[in-house]
């Protein structure tokens, strides 16, 4: 299979029940409610690259990083793991070893009860990828890949700062010799200098082991130093979908340049910025047409009534009436 | 220059526990002028919501102030009785907290909330108070404030609720608004909406104003003079475009440069390796000094006051001249 | 063991007069339990050696005391204090393994709701709602009701011991599953299960190795607390005469004996068992408190 | 506010439900209703005679949905033990059970609110120290234990009160009170005590922990940074939201006194229904269990709806859902 397509997402999509009881339903008169998390999402992720999903929170991108490793089965699409349906792939350990996740936040993803050594190991003894003393030398070497000490696997998870905990969290994935890792807003619970240790560490991983990520963030500066390219969501869809300096370079979604938008300017160059108004509206009951009409500066009869479909401008994949119809150009 | 609105001096907070007192703040000393925003930045742990929480009075116990003194327009208000500190919480020092979602009473409406707080401090009768509310919440940006007002906080998003919490802060016309991570707990629109509207609500009414935050940007966006925390301790504090440009203690040009650009993709991010140390373990000397790439003897053994450092003050002894 | 020493647990244990006192009355109180065939001075159900001669002794500091009967006789010339150490054993017996009961059913119940949720999680609580409706004293008087007239006199004497240590368990477990639910459905949403699941270990192996570990804090601290609950059950249940059969005299029974003989003045045949029942109790739930407290870091 | 109460009172059905279906297992299969009706001698035509009268010949949902017609209309056919009709019984036992768990639910309430608040709000203060000791003291005796106690103490030594009985009763139609009278009201100070106590302390232990939960919130934290008054936060905020947790519990308590009530009743000699459900247990009459538990869980499930309503008065976050946030 070729490694353009390495990681695959064909129209996906996940929808939650979030109904009232039955009985409390029938009486107020009301139907089923369905959280639509996400809606219809492709993508592609070549082997070895990174994209990133960025929104804001509820847009849904949690709900994919959990769909493209199986967490959650997708309600509608498909997953394709290195030309194997993903559900078909995560039924063989040989191939479940390829994928791993790296979690959000570095107190709640290590189990407190086991010592380190025992959480880098446990993907090391699920898949019997070594037995005995090996064990323990292939938790060693993990924990120095990450920039710990073979001895630190005797502490529990307490003794452990955040971002070192981020480490152990990133050995326990490697543990398996992944090529897919997921990570889920990897630095958010970080302060800034150890997010840079972080960030560091994941981009020289990929470049050894030549790993391929799907990064989740909310924070356009961080997935602008590690994405090849990028998938901005919104309300459950992308809605620009670019190569990384090219979004940066000309963002052409209106909500992607509100987002770019509302980053306060840390060169204090003096630009004045007008925040987007309005809030994210509730994906229990979307608005009609673009989602993102009823804050967009360039609304109009047809952007609150068609939902546009993702079209390609240059390199850029964008869903918006405005770009289509050449009228973004006039802000 | 008329005197500082706010002035913390040699501030030290600690806290008892079985393995012996830890100190979280040691000998802060800054101030704020009149109308002026003062932004105080730091990793979690470094100590900026602590400071924020003695001035309003409000440490977690078994926490305390041990040393120092924290004065409000010359007069100690760090050893004030219950009943004199109560007035001035709210009248004079108002509050911001981090997460909009438990900071209001779920059992009364926005509009109670308010009420309460103006007829606590001013000598308004409740139908005036009621008044000035649907005023307040107009002009933090509630849309239909008189209708809003009796709603309950559960009926409005995390955004419109930080705005209640941001009118709650200001009704009874404080001088001083200490902001303990208004918008962290906040999407990146909102963010922005929020920042904006405590900026012209500070400049409009005069209200000096308290910004604690691990967000730069935010910092470099609203403040007019930044102090730079570690471990407890202030280690840089001057105007906001030299510490976040041009900084001179080594941590904070770490901190600076550890920040991702946007405009831009770096290769490999500026770092500072280790990480903060625990309050039961800073090293003696300047507390930065393990993690510091221009270390020397001195930083070992003697703990560096703030001096100056050209247009900053900073706690480095890179910068002791005399 | 250094780091036993060294814990909180162990700190805030030590520092604590009043928990050291209940420890060691409780631990007093169960060897004594335990150890009664050894270290009480008669054997109260031995027939033979009762003398009706020796009955209503009062105790022997009294003017009318013997030494040899140390907190008197009963009505029918026993050993109150061999009685009572007797008794406890019963007592103990009965709580703990009804203690054992409801936490078994209780802890696998509330995993299985709370891990796998939906229809499972639904069904399993609405019992557990149901049955919490009726206080427990009441459920565990209408299965003893039920068993008793649902089997032959000879055969429920038999089996008494067992019915009331079903009766007590059954009517408690709700809230142990409850308990264990409500942590379940938090562990089980915390990152680390999810990696588990990612690698793709299974469902009873995550429950059992990464749930279980850390959903035992509180099952703790209620089974201590329950246990005092479960000894009152049974001596409530006992003094009701519906508890376990009078050949097996539990502190319950010998204060429902005492009881008639109250007004004549023979007090020391009610007094002292209560007070052992109230000491063993108070003591197991002073061990309780402080166990919650001392797990619960945000009280401290 | 309509739809809160129907779906509420739909979901009381299946309770009772299950509870009918339960007391009819029991009179139905639990020993054998015709050999204990009938006695020693009997001829199989009176055998199958009373078969059919009871109905026992008929389908198993046939025999249920008669049996919870009847219960509907308070009939549950003759005590095994007494032989008069168990609805009877049970009319004649319920003033002296219904007075007595409102005396004790007054006395548990009135005090050990109170008491929890003022637990909750001085943790350290000496008076603290003294209620959770009397606390724990208090979940660690057993109510037969306290009764006999109080019996010892006040009716036996010092003779002030009696030791058992309702003393005089007063019929007012079929209810007969103890209100009344002097005799009457005497009679009821050690079992309202006795029955109250365990409650009390409960309920205490229950204030005391929510109020430090609360107290610890970021709105109380946020209402002192607003400067309010140490009394409208202990309170107006710290108490109010105190109450909806309590609400609930302290509602499953009220039913407990009156489960608990069969304990007291025992020893204090308190001809109510709890005094009858103990003696039926002991001779095995399932007809009065079976009736008692119908009666037991109706008050239940009537008690929960109401700490339902309460609920629903005092929280507002339970009055929306329907304003579409």
């Amino acid at each position: 299979m070729s490694d353009a397509r390495f990681i695959e997402a064909l129209d996906i999509a996940r929808y939650f029940d979030v109904s009232r009881p039955l009985v409390q339903r029938l009486i107020a008169r009301e139907g089923r409610r369905t959280l639509k998390a996400v809606d219809g999402v492709s993508f592609t992720i070549p082997k070895g690259t990174t994209l990133s999903l960025v929104g804001e929170s509820g847009c849904g991108k949690s709900t994919i990083a959990r769909m493209m490793v199986g967490l959650y089965r997708p309600t509608r699409g498909e997953v394709v793991f290195d030309g194997r349906d993903l559900a078909e792939a995560r039924g063989q350990a040989a191939q479940r070893r390829r994928m791993q996740m790296i979690f959000q936040d570095p107190y709640a993803s290590l189990n407190p009860r086991w010592r380190v050594r025992d959480i880098v190991a446990e993907p090391i003894r699920a898949f019997h990828i070594a037995r005995g003393d090996e064990v323990m030398e292939r938790v060693g070497e993990a924990l120095t890949q990450v920039g710990l000490s073979p001895l630190d696997g005797q502490k529990f998870p307490h003794e452990f700062s955040g971002g070192q905990r981020q480490r152990i969290s990133i050995a326990r994935a490697l543990s398996s010799s992944p090529e897919f890792l997921v990570c889920d807003e990897p630095t958010s619970a970080l302060d800034v200098s150890v997010q840079a240790q972080i960030l560091n560490l994941m981009k020289e991983l990929q470049q050894r082991l030549g790993l391929t990520y799907l990064f989740i963030s909310h924070n356009l500066a961080v997935v602008r130093q590690v994405s090849d390219r990028i998938g901005v969501m919104y309300l459950g869809r992308i809605v620009e979908n670019a190569p990384s300096e090219v979004l940066f370079g000309a963002p052409r979604h209106p909500y992607t340049r509100a987002l770019m938008e509302a980053i306060p300017d840390l060169e204090m160059t003096g630009r004045i910025r007008v925040p987007v108004g309005g809030e994210v509206p509730s994906p229990i009951d979307p608005p009609s047409g673009c989602p993102f009409h009823p804050r967009c500066p360039l609304a109009n009869d047809r952007c609150r009534a068609v939902r546009p479909e993702m079209l390609a401008a240059g390199a850029t994949l964008v869903a918006c009436h405005a770009v289509e119809e050449g009228r973004e150009a006039q802000r | 220059m008329a005197a500082p609105l706010l002035e913390v001096r040699n501030l030290r907070v600690e806290f008892p526990t079985r393995r012996g007192i830890l100190t979280a703040l040691d000998d802060v000393s800054f101030s704020i002028e009149p109308g002026e925003i003062l932004g105080v930045v730091g990793e979690s742990g470094a100590g900026k919501s602590m400071t924020g929480a003695a001035i309003i009075g409000l440490l977690e116990p078994p926490g305390r102030i041990a040393r120092g003194e924290i004065l409000l327009n010359g007069r100690r208000i760090d050893a004030l009785p219950y009943a004199e500190l109560r007035r001035i919480r709210g009248r004079e020092i108002g509050a911001i907290f981090q997460d909009p979602l438990t900071t209001l009473n779920p059992l009364y409406s926005v509009g109670q909330q308010l009420v309460e707080t103006m007829t606590t401090h001013l000598p308004i009768t409740p139908d005036e108070a009621r008044r000035r509310a649907i005023g307040w919440l107009e002009q933090v940006g509630i849309p239909a404030a008189a209708q809003r007002i009796d709603a309950y906080p559960h009926e409005f998003s995390g955004g419109m609720r930080q705005r209640v919490v941001i009118a709650l802060a200001l009704c009874a016309e404080p001088k001083l608004i200490v902001a303990d991570e208004p918008t962290t707990a906040l999407d990146v629109s909102i963010q922005a909406q929020v920042i904006a509207l405590l900026k012209t609500l500070a400049r409009d009414k005069g209200t000096a104003m308290m910004l604690i935050t691990h967000d730069m940007g935010v910092i470099a966006e609203t403040a007019d003079r930044v102090a730079v925390m570690y471990a407890g301790r202030i280690a840089e504090i001057g105007p906001v475009r030299q510490v976040v440009l041009h900084a001179r203690h080594p941590y904070s040009q770490g901190l600076m440069g550890s920040i991702p650009p946007l405009d831009r993709r770096v290769e490999r991010l500026a770092q500072i390796d280790g990480s903060m140390p625990r309050l039961t373990a800073i090293p003696p000397g300047c507390a930065y000094n393990p993690r510091c790439p221009k270390v020397f003897g001195r930083c070992l053994g003697d703990r560096p006051d703030l001096m100056d450092a050209g247009p900053t003050q900073a706690a480095c002894w890179l910068y002791d001249n005399v | 063991m250094r780091r036993f020493f060294d814990s909180d647990l162990w700190y805030s244990f030590s520092r604590n007069p009043v928990t050291i006192v209940s420890a060691i009355v409780a631990i007093l109180l169960v060897a004594g339990a335990v150890l009664a065939p050894v270290v009480a001075p008669h054997n109260p159900f031995d027939l033979a050696s009762l003398n009706l001669m020796d009955a209503f002794k009062p105790p022997a500091w009294t003017a009318d005391g013997d030494r040899e009967y140390p907190l008197g006789t009963d009505d029918q010339g026993r050993d109150l204090f061999s009685a009572i150490l007797y008794g406890a054993r019963i007592s103990l017996l009965v709580g703990a393994a009804a203690v054992l009961f409801s936490t078994s059913l209780g802890v696998v119940v509330g995993l299985a709701a709370g891990y796998f949720g939906g229809f499972v999680d639904s069904a399993l609580m609405r019992i557990a709602d149901i049955q919490l409706t009726f206080p427990s004293i009441l459920v565990a008087l209408l299965v003893d009701g039920v068993v008793r007239a649902a089997l032959p006199r000879e055969v429920h004497d038999q089996i008494a011991l067992y019915v009331v240590i079903f009766a007590i368990g059954i009517s408690n477990w709700p809230q142990f599953a409850r308990t264990v639910r409500g942590s379940t459905l938090v562990e089980r949403n915390k990152e680390y299960v999810q990696a588990a699941r990612v690698i793709g270990i299974s469902s009873p192996r995550i429950i059992f190795s990464h749930v279980l570990p850390n959903v035992t804090g509180p099952v703790l601290v209620i089974a201590t607390l329950n246990l005092g609950f479960a000894v009152l059950a049974e001596a409530t249940l006992s003094f009701l005469g519906v508890g376990v059969p009078p050949t097996q005299p539990s502190l319950g029974t010998l204060i429902r004996i005492g009881n008639d003989f109250l007004f004549s003045g023979e007090w020391w045949i009610t007094i002292f068992p209560g007070a052992a029942l109230v000491l063993l109790v108070l003591s197991v739930n002073l061990l309780g408190d402080w166990l919650r407290d001392a797990l619960n870091p945000r009280l401290r | 506010m309509f739809s809160f109460v129907v779906s509420r009172v739909l979901q009381a059905i299946p309770v009772m439900l299950v509870v009918a279906f339960i007391s009819f297992a029991m009179f139905a299969y639990v020993g054998d209703p015709v050999s204990i009706m009938l006695g020693q001698d009997f001829t199989e035509a009176q055998r199958t005679a009373l078969v059919h009268n009871l109905g026992l010949d008929r389908s198993f949902l046939v025999q249920f949905l008669t049996f919870v017609g009847n219960a509907l209309q308070g009939e549950f056919g003759l005590s095994y033990r007494l032989g008069r009709p168990v609805a009877e019984l049970i009319a004649e036992r319920a003033p002296a059970t219904l007075e007595l768990a409102f005396c004790a639910a007054f006395i548990a309430i009135a005090i050990g609110v109170p008491m929890g608040v003022y637990t909750g709000l001085y943790r350290n203060s000496w008076l603290s120290r003294f209620f959770l000791t009397f606390s724990l003291i208090g979940v660690s005796l057993p109510t037969f234990l306290i009764g006999i106690l109080l019996i010892l103490v006040f009716a036996v030594n010092l003779g002030w009160l009696p030791s058992f009985g309702r003393g005089d009763v007063v019929s007012l139609g079929w209810w007969s009170t103890g209100f009344a009278t002097a005799t009457g009201w005497k009679a009821l100070v050690l079992p309202a005590v006795t029955l109250g106590l365990f409650q009390l302390t409960l309920i205490m232990r229950l204030v005391r922990a929510e109020m430090l939960e609360v107290l610890r919130t970021d709105y109380i934290k946020f209402a002192r940074a607003r400067g309010l008054s140490n009394r409208a936060i202990n309170f107006g905020h710290a108490l109010k939201n105190t109450l909806v947790p309590v609400i609930t519990v302290a509602g499953l308590q009220l039913g407990a006194i009156i489960a608990f009530a069969i304990v007291t009743e025992t020893v204090f000699q308190w001809p109510g229904m709890g005094l009858l459900f103990i003696q039926s247990v002991g001779s095995a009459d399932i007809p009065v269990m079976a009736a008692y538990l119908m009666l037991i869980s109706a008050i239940f499930v009537t008690i929960n709806l109401v700490v339902d309503l309460l609920y629903y008065a005092v929280d507002p976050r339970l009055r929306v859902g329907r304003r579409g946030h």
